[in-house]
């Protein structure tokens, strides 16, 4: 049992090595690939797939500057907010259950470390005294007041069906198909999806592709960034949008992740290349809907977004009610 | 071992009060170094008791109401409580040393003579905490609202201050009238607790309990809608007494509504108690946290989150007893973790920041957010443990507050097998209610770093801003590790507040807290600060080993870009402060959108037209609800009655006869009807 | 000590002087001159000197007459003298300044005695027939008094009420049985009286007020908040 | 008749004598020196009350006269010990001449000597006589300055007294009429102790009779809403010591008068319950006066109206019953007279020191006159009733017996103590806190207050202080004997 539970550690580790380098490598391209869609979507040719890897490697080239009267937040913000992410990511299984960050795969920690990301992202734009970075920070802080309580009703709604937030576990609930399809499930996502628009700053409520004047979130935080800082940025960016991605698919549709054993990690890597392989369609399915939807969009103004996390959160509540109604709980 | 730990914090806490005195005849330096040296002592030994297993006792002293002894007790609660304040205490009072050191009068004439008041404050708090009768536990209420009173006045001459002070004693003397009244009512079978444990309330009487208490204690703790004394008062105490206030003053508030409502009125109280306590909690988080985004004073920033803290933490409490009344004692073990937990680290991280307030206060002159910024290169260690503070203000892993919201939101999701399914309903609503409050905490926490201490200076003061003193500068860095560490080790928290647990909630986490994490049930993994931050770390060490590896290393320095802000013109060394956001600017979305129904908040711009030289004017009102629904209606009341009293009063003599004679005949006739019938 | 009982000749005596006592009361309540109201508080006063005699005499309590002596010289001639006296060097206006008319006054008087006998008739069917009576007629001129103190604004007139008062006192005082204390009682009472007259006087002769109304006084009171 | 020379009249008859003395003596130096050596000695004979109980015909110590006496006495001491700097700056300032400082003094030690009297009195109608004198000492003394305003206050505080005590003494004859059939003609049915003995056996109807005319006269005394008329203003005029001999003795006199009469009204079986009528009262004054605070802008007429509350406060306990509520109410009038004359001796330095008594002329002590300012500021606190004093003490003890018997009482009471409390807070702020007010009128007449002058308010606090939080058992006791003797 012992060496049992200790190949099945070794196992652990090495699926979560693969999925952080599987997650590092795709997000870059995950958003390439959606400009690329969008640009296909409107009738132009777009940029190369991996352009926004070249970017990255050509910001890492260049020296930063540093915008005058800013203090080490500034210096130390884009490291805080990858890292965040980074380990928001290493907790949000992909291909495979049970990797070795599962037991700590909490649903409210990888919010909170969202967050966090994007606290320090916000107290950075503060940092350089720009109106700009205000704009940004004020905005993004306002966005995530009402988005938080909205990912709430979802986490709220999967914590009921499985009794408990660890996502792991959740996940090997639903992948074992105990639950069966629920309407409950349908509003949560539709409320994720909006929380995940709103998060990760794509249209309508930010324009990842504008700059200054149009984009009023996320970009305009990053405006003073410039060299091996923007890159951290960027990636931390890229790297959100593929956690959500990653969110979405492990909460709604597990379908083809590699199941957990009753000790731990999965140890067949063939479930693993499946596993793989459906996520990438998941993700790749989703990078087409995003694209079909920012391009079908307009950007709102800022205070509708209020509105439709608002009518995120009111859809979240739903999902909880349905769910005692159904599950009687009471 | 741990059956001399309830003489000596009797001692330290007579030590406390008597400091005071003497400290009137002696002078402030002996106050204050005299409550550090206290503080400490009691710190030790309320730890050794806690970790002993604190058992209860309890011992007689010779002072009391009307010539009777007084009983002093402690257990697991009053220990757990007692190590907050004594820790809270030990650090402001550092902080006041580091005041006492720059000398009076740098920004209002301040000297120190205020400073006995301080150990007596501490030693109030302590005898509300080891208070084991009524009249014990209302004195030392009494004296620790009497002293801050008098600390909250430190600055009088400032009209703000005095309105501040008086509307804090006014609630308090509220507050002490509602726990005398019920008290009262508990000790209809004897005064020790002891007494009253063995006779609960029942029915009606309890019910009067509940409210009396939710208005006594709650006003101390600055639960809505009795909150409104809390904000100006922190705002016109000093840093290290409000940073008491608000680190451990209300949380003496809870430890009397704990007492009085878990202890004293026993566990056999109907699940509906648990309605008031969670409506008041989540009322006062979301309000306090939003307040906590539109004020622009920093210290009232912090009130107002202290607020919403407060909320939290009652609503901890809320579902503890909707927990024990439905008989599910693990549940209820882990909504009074929660709260406990919560308090505690709210206790430590907001004295941080209270002190990190004064230090800026001290360095700059000001507490406006619009005179401040560019701290964070000046005050460099300050800054540093501000923002470690507000992490946990703003419930980030893996900071403290983080790991005591978890569980807090760990109980709401388990509260749903409470009761049916209106509550239900209630417990959904209420969590969506909880959320919206931290999240709005963390807003509430970015604005304050962000435009407080990052950024450029926003005035000439802000500019030339040093580092605080080093007590303070100790305090505050010692006070932030062990802010860090209880968010590292949650478990070791709960594990010293194990006993007052088992004692309220029969309930335990002792085999589900780890050392370093928290779990929920049995069935599933919790969460593990410590292994949040190795990822981070991990995360950010591999990170910078690519950077160190791949990109070019250095930086420069260069102006902004933003649209042409360029380097600061010479007149204005330290840029043109109106180009920069400030708090009124950053809060504006949040104001927009949710102001008009939180807090009756109006804009008016007037825009002269083309032509007309005026200069245009914005002028922004926000009213606490509670001032328009609670406070002007008693006010005017008030004043009605006042009236009527006074023409009452300025009657001739013959009306004052009239008056007499009305008076005397109403009598006979009374009389006369009495024996009638 | 022989029993006073209702139908003898001591209790018609003593009923009879304590019924004029009170009558003398309405009576103070309907003057409308000062002078008049001076001479029918004296003749109030003689017939309660007059009362306190025949009490002294039915009671074979030789000090009552020392009471007697005492209403009769000071309540029966030295305080209306000195009255006359301050009306004419003050020159005073010679009507009463009421504040509720006559008629209504009297009304309420009327009212006034109907509660005493009410609260002190039902009370007292045990007791000596002597006293319960009289003390529904003191009762009664204790009360009146004090209504006239409160319907009338001059200074002048409420002092009368005041001492019309005090007569009610003393006819309570003598006629119950076997009081001890009654002549310093009444001293005391007197001095009370004749200090409410020297501080009317006082006031006056101050020359700080321009009338006795004090209605004056009270604006004075109350600018003091 | 021989107890008149029993060594406890002594207690009433050194201020007496004193005043007799004071009459004769020219200078006004000599004069306070008289004053304090009669009231000294008065206290000396009152300290010994404690072991000389027992009552004849003319005279009472039992516990409750004794204790009040003592504390009158003791009051009366310091307020003699105060007046001679008072007097001092008087003369100096112009307000007062020799003669009238002579008559200061004389009026002032027959005011206590006639209240002593009529504590230690057994029998009503000596109890009577001795407050008539009082009210008559007092009124003299209130109207002493002979500015308008005084002699309005004076005349006012005659009237409404002199009415009031014409009251009491028709209940008085009422009184003893009642216990006619129980104790026969003579002293016995005018003597405190035949008339507890014999409640039981006294006719009751007769007792509800005389209960309201007591009630009336000696409320007036008590300055109970609505017969308080008289207090603010003879508090407002008259000269400061006396405002605190007034505030704490006077009423305090009545109120044993009043809770004396609910002990004889308690124990017969055919009269009304004394209760509601006294509780009814108390409760009215504490409101009423709770209220009326807010408008004051006379700080002495301010702290008048406190007494009014605290009086009520104090009958409302008295009405209660029981034990346990008696002792509350003799705590707390025992604490508000100890506190209430050290709030007067300030007030009174402060208003000589800035030459005016408004709360506008007087803010901001603390910053011009430290040791006064502080002084004050903790008589507030204790008149507030919050702790180390007394009155925080006494009102709990007040509030859990309501709690017990008549628990929706609680709220109007405590809504009386809040509202009164804060703006007592609100005037603590003002008058003690913040930038001194710039006067011209700062005379040089008045020196800073110095320890020795401030010693008498600080022996009252630190004694209210000791009630409050360190009452020794024997005072404890002889409290509870205290309120023991009324059943």
């Amino acid at each position: 049992m012992s060496t049992l539970a200790g190949i099945s550690a070794v196992a652990g580790v090495l699926v979560l090595l693969l999925h952080v380098a599987l997650m590092l490598a795709a997000a870059p391209i995950v958003l390439g690939l959606a400009h690329r869609l969008k640009a296909r979507l409107s009738g132009r040719i777009g940029p190369p797939i991996t352009q926004r890897l070249l970017d990255l490697s050509r910001l890492l080239r260049k020296q930063p500057v540093v915008a005058d009267g800013t203090s080490w937040v500034f210096r130390a913000a884009p490291l805080a907010s990858l890292a965040a992410t980074l380990a928001a990511a290493s907790l949000v299984p992909s291909f495979a259950l049970g990797m070795a960050t599962a037991p700590f795969a909490d649903l409210l920690t990888i919010a909170g470390l969202l967050a966090l990301s994007r606290a320090a992202m916000a107290l950075a734009a503060m940092d350089t005294g720009t109106a700009f970075g205000g704009i940004g920070a004020s905005r993004a802080m306002m966005f995530s007041v009402f988005a938080e309580p909205a990912f709430f009703m979802v986490v709220f709604t999967l914590a009921l069906l499985a009794g408990t937030t660890n996502l792991d576990t959740i996940a090997t609930l639903i992948h074992s198909g105990t639950f069966g399809l629920r309407i409950s499930m349908a509003l949560a996502l539709v409320a994720t999806g909006v929380v995940m628009l709103v998060e990760c700053g794509r249209i309508p409520v930010d324009n990842p592709a504008g700059h200054l004047e149009l984009a009023m979130m996320h970009e305009a935080m990053v405006l003073e960034y410039s060299g091996r800082h923007l890159a951290m940025i960027e990636l931390s960016g890229a790297l959100r949008l593929l956690v959500w991605f990653s969110l979405i698919g492990v909460m709604f549709a597990p379908f083809g992740i590699a199941p957990r054993d009753a000790d731990g990690a999965s140890l067949a890597p063939w479930l693993w290349a499946v596993g793989m392989m459906a996520w990438i369609v998941k993700v790749a399915a989703m990078t087409l809907a995003l694209a079909v939807f920012e391009t079908t969009r307009a950007k709102m103004r800022v205070f509708r977004v209020p509105e439709m996390l608002g009518m995120a959160l009111l859809l979240g509540l739903l999902a909880v009610i349905f769910l005692f109604v159904s599950q009687g709980f009471a | 071992m741990t059956e001399y730990c309830l003489p000596a914090l009797a001692l330290v806490m007579a030590c406390l009060l008597a400091l005071g005195v003497l400290a009137a005849l002696t002078g402030p330096r002996l106050a204050y170094w005299g409550s550090l040296a206290l503080c400490g002592t009691g710190a030790v030994a309320v730890l050794i008791y806690l970790i002993g297993g604190a058992r209860a006792g309890s011992i007689l002293v010779p002072f009391g109401l009307a010539g009777q002894p007084s009983v002093l007790a402690l257990d697991g609660v009053s220990g757990f409580f007692m190590l907050l304040l004594m820790l809270a205490g030990a650090a402001a009072t550092a902080a006041a040393l580091d005041d006492h050191n720059r000398g009076p009068g740098t920004e209002d004439g301040t000297d120190n003579a205020t400073a006995p008041a301080f150990p007596i404050f501490l030693g109030g708090m302590a005898l509300t905490l080891l208070a084991g009768d009524a009249f014990a536990l209302l004195a030392g209420f009494e004296a620790m609202s009497l002293a801050s009173f008098a600390l909250v006045l430190t600055h009088h001459r400032q009209p703000p201050v005095r309105a501040a002070g008086l509307l804090y004693l006014g609630m308090a003397s509220l507050s002490a009238l509602c726990l005398i009244a019920a008290l009262a009512l508990l000790s209809a079978h004897g005064a020790s607790f002891s007494a009253m444990r063995a006779r609960p309330p029942e029915g009606v009487r309890a019910a009067f309990v509940l409210a009396l208490v939710l208005i006594g204690a709650g006003a101390k703790a600055g639960l809505a809608p009795l909150h409104v004394w809390l904000p100006p008062a922190h705002a016109a105490a000093p840093g290290p007494v409000s940073a008491l206030m608000s680190g451990a003053m209300t949380k003496m508030a809870i430890y009397v509504m704990i007492r009085l409502l878990f202890d004293l009125s026993g566990p056999a109280q109907p699940i509906w108690w648990a309605l008031p306590l969670l409506a008041m909690g989540v009322g006062s988080a979301v309000l306090g946290a939003f307040r906590a985004n539109i004020e622009t004073d920093v210290k009232t920033i912090l009130a107002c989150s202290t607020i919403e803290n407060v909320g939290l933490v009652v609503v901890g409490l809320g579902l503890a007893m909707a927990a024990r009344a439905a008989d599910l004692s693990a549940l209820a073990g882990l909504a009074l973790g929660a709260s406990l937990l919560h308090a505690f680290g709210h206790g430590l991280f907001k004295t941080v920041l209270f002190l990190g307030a004064g230090a800026i206060q001290h360095a700059t002159l000001t507490r406006k957010l619009q005179r401040l910024g560019g701290l964070a290169s000046r005050m460099p260690i300050t800054t540093g443990c501000m923002i470690l503070a507000a992490a946990s203000l703003a419930g980030l892993p893996p900071s403290a507050g983080f790991a005591s919201e978890w569980m807090l939101l760990q109980t709401v999701l388990g509260a749903v097998r409470l009761g049916g399914l209106g509550l239900q309903i209630m417990i959904c609503v209420l969590a969506a209610g909880v959320v919206l409050a931290m999240a709005l905490a963390a807003s509430a926490a970015v604005r304050l770093i962000g435009v407080a201490l990052l950024g450029r200076p926003r005035s000439a003061e802000a500019a030339t801003a040093a580092e605080a003193g080093p007590p303070l500068r100790w305090a505050v860095l010692s006070l932030s590790c062990l802010v860090l560490m209880i968010g590292l080790f949650p478990g070791a928290v709960l594990d010293l507040a194990e006993p007052a647990l088992r004692l309220l909630a029969t309930g335990t986490m002792a085999e589900r807290a780890g050392f370093m994490s928290i779990t929920p049930t049995a069935e599933a993994p919790g969460y593990t600060a410590i292994a949040v931050l190795a990822l981070l770390g991990l995360a950010g060490f591999a990170v910078m080993a690519v950077l160190r590896a791949r990109a070019v290393a250095g930086h420069r320095t260069g102006p902004a870009w933003d649209c042409g802000l360029g380097a600061p013109p010479p007149w204005l060394p330290f840029g043109d402060p109106r180009l920069q956001y400030a708090g009124g600017s950053f809060a504006q979305p949040l104001r927009r959108v949710l102001g008009g129904t939180l807090l009756a908040t109006t804009a008016t711009l007037d825009m002269p037209p083309p032509g007309d030289p005026r200069p245009a004017t914005y002028h922004e009102t926000e009213t606490d609800p509670a001032e328009t629904a609670l406070f002007q209606p008693t006010a005017r009341l008030r004043t009605e009655l006042t009236r009527f009293a006074d023409r009452m009063q300025f009657l001739t003599v013959r009306q004052i006869l009239t008056v007499m004679f009305g008076l005397l005949i109403g009598l006979l006739a009374f009389v006369a009807l009495v024996e009638q019938l | 000590m022989e029993r006073i009982v209702f139908g003898t000749l001591p209790y018609d005596v003593a009923h009879l002087l304590g019924g004029a006592v009170l009558l003398l009361s309405f009576t103070l309540l309907s003057q409308r001159r000062i002078a008049a109201t001076i001479n029918t508080y004296a003749l109030q006063a003689v017939v309660i000197a007059a009362s306190s005699c025949w009490q002294a005499y039915v009671q074979h309590a030789p000090h009552l007459y020392l009471t007697g002596a005492l209403a009769l010289i000071a309540k029966g001639v030295v305080i209306p003298l000195a009255l006359h006296r301050l009306v004419r060097r003050l020159r005073l206006s010679h009507g009463v300044e009421t504040a509720l008319g006559i008629f209504p006054t009297m009304l309420l008087g009327v009212g006034l005695v109907t509660l005493s006998i009410m609260v002190v008739l039902p009370t007292t069917v045990q007791s000596q027939a002597l006293t319960r009576e009289d003390l529904a007629l003191a009762l009664s001129v204790v009360l009146l008094g004090m209504l006239m103190m409160i319907t009338r604004t001059s200074a002048l007139t409420q002092v009368i009420g005041f001492m019309s008062l005090e007569n009610g006192l003393i006819l309570a005082a003598v006629s119950v049985e076997g009081m001890p204390l009654v002549v310093e009682l009444s001293v005391a009472v007197l001095v009370l009286v004749a200090f409410v007259v020297f501080s009317t006087f006082f006031l006056r002769l101050r020359a700080q007020f321009d009338s006795l109304d004090t209605r004056h006084l009270d604006r004075i009171g109350s600018a003091h908040r | 008749m021989a107890d008149w020379f029993e060594p406890a009249s002594a207690t009433a008859l050194a201020p007496l004598l004193g005043a007799v003395l004071l009459a004769l003596i020219r200078s006004p130096r000599l004069g306070s020196l008289i004053a304090i050596a009669a009231s000294g000695l008065s206290l000396a004979f009152a300290a010994r009350l404690p072991w000389q109980s027992g009552h004849g015909v003319f005279i009472l110590v039992d516990p409750l006269a004794a204790h009040v006496a003592i504390l009158t006495a003791f009051v009366g001491f310091t307020s003699a010990l105060y007046s001679r700097r008072y007097i001092a700056v008087e003369i100096a300032a112009g307000r007062l001449d020799g003669p009238r400082a002579r008559q200061y003094h004389a009026l002032f030690m027959s005011f206590l000597g006639f209240m002593l009297l009529a504590l230690l009195s057994n029998n009503l109608g000596v109890t009577w006589v001795a407050l008539e004198a009082a009210t008559i000492s007092a009124v003299l003394v209130v109207g002493l300055t002979r500015t308008e305003s005084a002699i309005a206050a004076s005349w006012k505080f005659f009237i409404l007294c002199g009415v009031g005590i014409a009251l009491a003494l028709f209940g008085t004859v009422v009184l003893y009429l009642a216990a006619l059939p129980a104790l026969g003609t003579g002293y016995a049915a005018m003597t405190w102790t035949e008339l507890a003995r014999a409640a039981p056996n006294c006719r009751g109807t007769l007792l509800n009779l005389a209960f309201v005319f007591l009630l009336v006269g000696y409320g007036t005394k008590a300055g109970l809403a609505p017969l308080h008329g008289w207090m603010p203003d003879a508090h407002a005029e008259g000269p400061t010591p006396v405002s605190a001999v007034l505030s704490g003795s006077v009423l305090n006199v009545a109120l044993v008068v009043i809770l004396r009469l609910r002990g004889i009204m308690a124990s017969n079986a055919q009269a009304i319950d004394p209760g509601p009528p006294i509780m009814a009262l108390g409760l009215l004054s504490v409101l009423f006066a709770a209220f009326s605070l807010w408008g004051r802008r006379d700080v002495k007429r301010f702290f008048a109206f406190s007494s009014i509350e605290q009086s009520g406060l104090a009958a409302f306990a008295i009405g209660l019953g029981g034990a346990s509520a008696t002792f509350a109410a003799l705590l707390h009038m025992t604490v508000h007279t100890l506190a209430k004359s050290a709030v007067f001796q300030c007030v009174g330095s402060a208003a000589q020191r800035r030459g005016a008594q408004s709360f506008q002329a007087l803010s901001g002590l603390i910053a011009s006159d430290r040791a006064l300012g502080l002084t004050l500021a903790a008589g507030i606190v204790a008149l507030a009733g919050l702790p180390p004093f007394g009155l925080f003490a006494s009102e709990i003890l007040i509030l859990s017996n309501t709690m017990n018997t008549h628990p929706w009482l609680v709220l109007p009471v405590s809504i009386g103590l809040l509202v009164g409390g804060w703006k007592l807070i609100a005037r603590l702020i003002d008058l003690c806190l913040g930038p001194a007010t710039e006067t011209s009128a700062t005379s040089s007449h008045a020196p800073v207050m110095g320890a020795l002058s401030l010693a008498p308010a600080w022996v009252h606090l630190a004694l209210a202080a000791v009630l409050g939080v360190a009452m020794p058992m024997t005072f404890a006791a002889w409290l509870a004997a205290a309120a023991a003797v009324v059943p």
